[in-house]
């Protein structure tokens, strides 16, 4: 039960464990599982997106044109960003020095609110071009019905991942509210680095759906009347 | 069996410079992606779309999320969680893909 | 004070888990895993009655070949009220939130799981789920059956299809925290010298159940996330209307479903493979294949789930690969099976009331395993898919097996979970009245299965009756089998004797401790020196 | 007494006895091992029950000789299961070239059936015995599935597309229909039943009852419907000409193919945009809402006799016949 009298004084330490560098290497195991069921979550989607696109390619191709590449690519851009800073706040974290952490947290929750930001753009966006499925969609051409169908996933994926990263945003602050306290250090930085972790998977969700959603139709000839 | 994760290079400087290479590396990439896109490679579009994107990822993971630093069973888990994606999207598709499959004319 | 005032000294209340705090805020802010592990036995028991008092009524409504008990619609919303309660908030937490919550800690010789918090959290997910589907009984039900199958319940049901939906969304989030806890406790907290091949059978069931939870269950919940989206904002995901296909959601829903069966029978396998070594003073038989044949059935029930889908207009090719592969799911069953029998071979059996579930479950498994065949048989399967004959074979499965170890395990554990023994000879009792009434209520079924009653019947054709009515008489049966240990285990907790750390005389870390443990579950680490199922001559002090 | 408490059904189709076949190999191989495990859990229960409370059985590892042979031997009957299964399932998967096509179409709760000589019947269906049925099914709103019991016959009836079975009854009698697939409230009413009948009584019953045959039918509604304004029947306008389509390859508008069966003509009048003949342009308006399922399939037969007439080779969207021809629907072969 004390086989590690030294770290049991830690504040941040679990009675369950022998010591900290277990309760660490628990930490991000458990993280890791957890990204796991995040990959299944998405993968319904996926499947269900490949499903459709191999049944009605053309559509998809068309829908796709509705989406706005460039702003897309910015927004890629932008995640990936974020992941830069979040790592370098993790090392930050590692190495005990919150105050830069904060600072490189404070950045990384810039960045994922430009990108919320872009991302309701490009939503309002749709909204005047008349293709939100269920709510506002009027389009005319042939293929209405299966563009309606990729419109749905377009929302449907992007919004999950928007969710992520608002529950993402709502953590970092959080992390932001413990470094102020000092507490991370060489020995415990383990809720910096399995946020870090889920922040990075958000962005790798986002590095598939882009190719995905945007690039389909990217290299037809435009088929869509603005 | 080390209690502690292994986790970045021990230089921070060192890993610091790394993470800005990848960091270039994705933007560069996502610049690609983009660009070929806009170009017309048939069928080759997608496939080229897809293995930027796993590239993409496989930095992230490898690096930014130090999957190249931790142990084998953390690893296991995050190739189980690709494989059985794996799974469920093959398995659906044997039906979507063989649906159109002529039936057998009469017995085998 | 003299010697002679002292109590006698099994009297003598040593600090446990169960004493050590007292209130209903002890409990409700407790992160000791037994005390969530009673938490769950007690909400868990709530919804089974209430689940059961449903196929209660369906019984009783299916004893005349009228639909004349209840109105058609209720009915319907009885049957799938009962499914997804029985489902989602019993047979998934059953064994895991239950018993492996209380044990599998104390078996690998932890202090407690590795995210005791969130294992506290699962629990309080777990009761908003439940308060979600409670509001859905009270507010009128809902009448998709668990299936929900689109497009009847994205488009046609007039139900609370989303709130049954979101509270089933709930209930897969508690589920998956649950088996990410198991598995990293597994992997980091076992004690020094517990190998892998040393882990009690028990744990690798759990194991293998907790690698399904996690793989499976986000799967069903971006499922019921489309549908509750469908449904909703009325536009089309699997609607052929707008060019969507009702079979990808049902592709999606058997993605998880299917591998929930094992979610709900390899828990229960574990169990079983504790009472059956320790009844027969014995080691498993071939302890590796049995091990093996878990990670196997997590892994292979992963790429059957087509054969839900032999009639509906999957592609015969893809049918053909899942009906083999159904049956290579098969056979790690059966190495299950005839290894618990061979286990029995030149043992030292003895009829305590677990062993006598034990018995059932092998009886029962077997069939249920057996008829599980016909249905993965693609010519077979047109004739008995959504007949009677399914309704049976599951039941045999999640009732015969599932149930018969959980009650198994409930009596086995009982002592160390309470610190009380259980009335013996009244257990025995109830045993043989489920084993009986069980068998009258879903033998008939599978030969009005044959005979091509379907399922989810509200009225019948009148030369079905005799068989329904055997059915409804077994149900009886039953019914009373599961009110007795009811009533005998609450009268245990306070009549009951006093158990001793190791009442069964068996190995395991588990029997080690006290009874009940301690909130740390030992005084010091134990250190593991030998293989489980370890049972000889010295060193064990038989009651 | 046996008549209160059935417990086996008839075999009323030429397909049930192979089904049943296969019902009893799998009951025996099950009847095998289910007593081999009571008996040997009861045998090994009392013989070496406890005798004394501070016993101790010597222990018995496993062996792999066992472990194998009882992996491979239940794996070899499974695949023996799997092999027939699929056979069985396989022979059926296809009708005969000359089974009689009849139509049907479910709905909450109710199934309405369409004989191509024009009759129509509600949860009743009058089939000739020795000659092979084929059903063609779709469904107005969810998932039924139809069920005859007798004939061990079920499939999904699903919306959006045709799901086929056929059978062909040996004897007169009356079977049961059942919807198997969980529909909504009055499922359980959803039901029916088969009268078979001999080739001669069932040619009464055809005779009493259809007004118009349903290819009749469908070419009224290809006129009301306004098609014959653009599908010009004796010469090439705007639209392709559908003589001579139906069960041939159409080459598609942007490449591909695709054979000419009831579901492209379905989808076809649908979503038009969805398979657009080669060298037309995506004009049509889609008729969803316009023409339900009955009427659909009605159009359907009348397309079909337009191949049966007069094909016309000559007409350059289709590309020549591939071999395979289509029955003559509406014009059974007795």
């Amino acid at each position: 039960m004390s086989d590690a009298p030294a770290t049991v004084t830690h504040p941040a330490f679990a009675h369950q464990f022998d010591n900290l560098g277990q309760q660490r290497d628990v930490a991000v195991f458990g993280m890791w599982v957890f990204l796991v069921t995040e990959i299944m979550f998405f993968g319904g989607l996926f499947a269900g997106y490949t499903v459709y696109r191999s049944m009605y390619p053309h559509a998809f191709a068309i829908a796709s044109q509705y989406m706005n590449v460039t702003v897309g690519a910015l927004n890629t851009g932008v995640l990936i960003c974020s992941s830069l800073t979040m790592v370098l706040a993790v090392q930050a974290a590692q190495l005990g020095r919150n105050r830069v952490v904060i600072w490189f947290l404070l950045a990384t929750i810039a960045f994922g609110l430009v990108f919320l930001g872009v991302k309701a753009y490009e939503y309002h966006e749709k909204w005047v071009e008349q293709v939100v499925p269920g709510f506002n969609f009027h389009i005319h051409l042939p293929e209405a019905r299966q563009i309606e169908l990729l419109m749905v996933f377009y929302f449907v994926m992007t919004g999950m991942h928007a969710l992520h990263m608002v529950i993402g945003v709502g953590l970092l602050s959080y992390l932001i509210w413990r470094a102020s306290k000092d507490e991370f250090g060489p020995d415990y930085f383990n809720p910096v680095d399995n946020i870090g972790l889920y922040w990075h998977f958000v962005d790798i969700v986002w590095i598939f759906l882009f190719p995905m959603l945007y690039l389909i139709g990217a290299h037809l000839p435009r088929m869509i009347h603005e | 069996m080390t209690a502690h994760e292994k986790h970045a290079p021990e230089n921070p400087a060192a890993a610091r410079r790394s993470y800005v290479y990848v960091w270039l590396a994705l933007l560069a990439l996502t610049f690609a992606t983009t660009t070929v896109g806009k170009i017309d490679l048939g069928p080759f579009n997608v496939y080229v779309a897809l293995t930027i994107a796993v590239i993409k990822a496989l930095l992230v993971m490898l690096f930014f999320m130090h999957v190249n630093h931790s142990r084998g069973i953390t690893r296991v888990y995050v190739v189980a969680g690709f494989f059985w994606l794996g799974i469920m999207l093959v398995m659906t598709l044997t039906d979507y893909l063989t649906r159109r499959w002529p039936s057998p004319s009469s017995g085998w | 004070m003299s010697t002679t005032t002292l109590p006698p000294p099994d009297l003598i209340v040593r600090p446990n888990y169960l004493n050590v705090s007292h209130g209903l805020k002890s409990w409700l802010l407790t992160k000791d895993h037994k005390r969530i592990a009673i938490l769950y036995l007690l909400s868990i028991t709530f919804f089974f009655f209430i689940g059961g008092f449903f196929a209660f009524l369906i019984r009783l409504e299916l004893l005349t070949p009228a639909g004349d008990l209840v109105s058609d619609d209720n009915y319907n919303r009885l049957f799938s009220m009962h499914g997804i309660i029985m489902v989602f908030l019993f047979l998934i937490p059953s064994v895991p939130a239950v018993l492996g919550n209380f044990v599998l800690p104390i078996m690998i010789g932890a202090r407690d799981l590795a995210f005791p918090r969130v294992n506290l959290l699962s629990w309080y997910i777990y009761v908003l789920a439940g308060l979600f589907t409670l509001f859905v009984v009270f507010a009128g039900g809902v009448d998709t059956g668990w299936t929900f199958y689109v497009p009847y319940s994205s488009l046609y049901a007039n139900g609370w299809v989303v709130a049954t939906a979101v509270g089933v969304f709930i209930a897969g989030f508690s589920s998956i925290l649950t088996g990410l806890n198991f598995i990293v406790t597994v992997h980091k907290m076992r004690a020094p010298g517990l190998t892998w091949g040393r882990l009690p059978l028990f744990i690798w069931s759990n194991y293998a159940t907790a690698i399904i939870q996690v793989l499976g269950t986000p799967v069903l919940a971006i499922t019921l996330t489309l549908l509750a989206v469908e449904r909703i904002a009325h536009v089309g995901i699997f609607d052929p209307k707008v060019g969507g296909d009702p079979v990808l959601f049902q592709h999606m829903f058997w993605f998880y479903s299917h591998p929930a069966v094992y979610i709900m029978i390899l828990p229960g396998m574990g169990v079983i493979s504790e009472i059956v070594t320790c009844f027969s003073r014995k080691r498993i038989f071939g302890y590796s294949f049995v091990a093996a044949a878990s990670l196997a059935i997590a892994v292979f029930g992963f790429l059957v789930w087509g054969h839900h889908m032999f009639v509906t207009g999957q592609s015969i090719y893809a049918g053909m690969v899942f009906s083999l592969l159904s049956f290579l799911v098969a056979i790690p069953s059966a190495i299950k099976v005839f290894n618990w029998t061979a286990t029995m071979y030149r043992g030292s059996i003895s009829y305590e009331t677990p062993m006598l579930y034990a018995f059932g479950f092998i009886g029962l498994f077997t069939i249920g395993g057996l008829t599980g065949l016909f249905l993965a048989t693609l010519g077979l399967d047109v004739h008995l898919h959504d007949t009677y004959f399914i309704i049976a074979h599951f039941h045999y499965i999640m009732v015969g097996g599932m149930l018969m170890a959980y009650l198994g395990g409930i009596h086995f554990w009982w002592p160390k979970m309470t610190g009380r023994m259980y009335p013996e000879g009244w257990a025995r009792f109830a045993a043989l009245l489920v084993f009986v009434g069980f068998n009258l209520t879903f033998g008939p079924q599978f030969i009005l299965g044959y005979l091509g009653m379907p399922r989810r019947y509200h009225a019948y054709p009148p030369e079905f009756q005799v068989l329904n009515v055997l059915s409804t008489a077994g149900a009886s049966i039953l019914a009373v089998g599961y009110l007795i240990p009811m009533i005998y285990l609450i009268w245990s907790l306070k009549y009951g004797r006093i158990a001793a750390p190791n009442p069964w005389g068996a190995v395991g870390l588990e029997w080690q401790t006290s009874s009940p443990p301690p909130t740390e579950n030992f005084e010091t680490t134990p250190i593991v020196t030998e293989e489980t199922y370890h049972y000889s001559n010295e060193a064990k002090d038989f009651v | 007494m046996l008549k209160n408490l059935p417990l086996f059904p008839v075999e009323g189709s030429t397909g049930a006895h192979e089904v049943d076949a296969l019902y009893f190999y799998l009951i025996a191989v099950s009847a095998v091992f289910t007593i081999a495990i009571f008996i040997c859990v009861m045998v090994f229960a009392i013989k070496y029950r406890r005798r004394s409370p501070y016993e101790v059985p010597k222990p018995i590892e496993g062996s792999w000789f066992l472990e194998t042979l009882w992996s491979v031997i239940p794996m070899l009957i499974g695949i023996s299961m799997f092999v027939w299964g699929a056979k069985v399932y396989f022979d059926h998967a296809v009708p005969p070239r000359n089974a009689l096509e009849i139509f049907v179409v479910g709905k909450q709760w109710m199934w309405k059936l369409q004989h191509p000589e024009g009759n129509r019947e509600i949860n009743e269906l009058h089939i000739p015995i020795g000659q092979p049925v084929k059903l063609t099914m779709t469904t107005e709103d969810v998932i039924h599935s139809f069920f005859i019991p007798e004939f061990r016959v079920k499939r999904d009836v699903v919306p959006g597309r045709y799901n086929n079975i056929w059978f062909q009854a040996m004897r007169p009698g009356t079977y049961h229909i059942f919807c198997s697939q969980y529909c909504g409230t009055q499922h359980s009413a959803m039901i029916g039943h088969v009268y078979a009948m001999t080739p001669d009584d069932y040619q009464n019953w055809l005779a009493g009852g259809g007004d118009q045959s349903m290819a009749k039918r469908g070419e009224a509604l290809f006129q009301q419907l306004g098609c014959s304004s653009c599908h010009n029947l004796d010469g090439q306008g705007r639209c392709p000409n559908l003589r001579g389509v139906f069960g041939n390859t159409v080459l598609l508008r942007g490449g591909g193919q695709v054979i000419a069966n009831e579901a492209y003509v379905r989808e076809s009048i649908l979503f038009p945009e969805a398979k657009v003949v080669a060298g037309f342009e995506p004009i049509m308006p889609t008729f969803q809402g316009l023409v339900n399922e009955e009427g659909l399939l009605q159009l359907i037969a009348y397309i079909k006799t337009l191949s049966t007439r007069a094909a016309n080779p000559s007409v350059p969207l289709t590309s020549p016949p591939r071999g395979r021809t289509t029955t003559p629907a509406g014009v059974p072969v007795r």
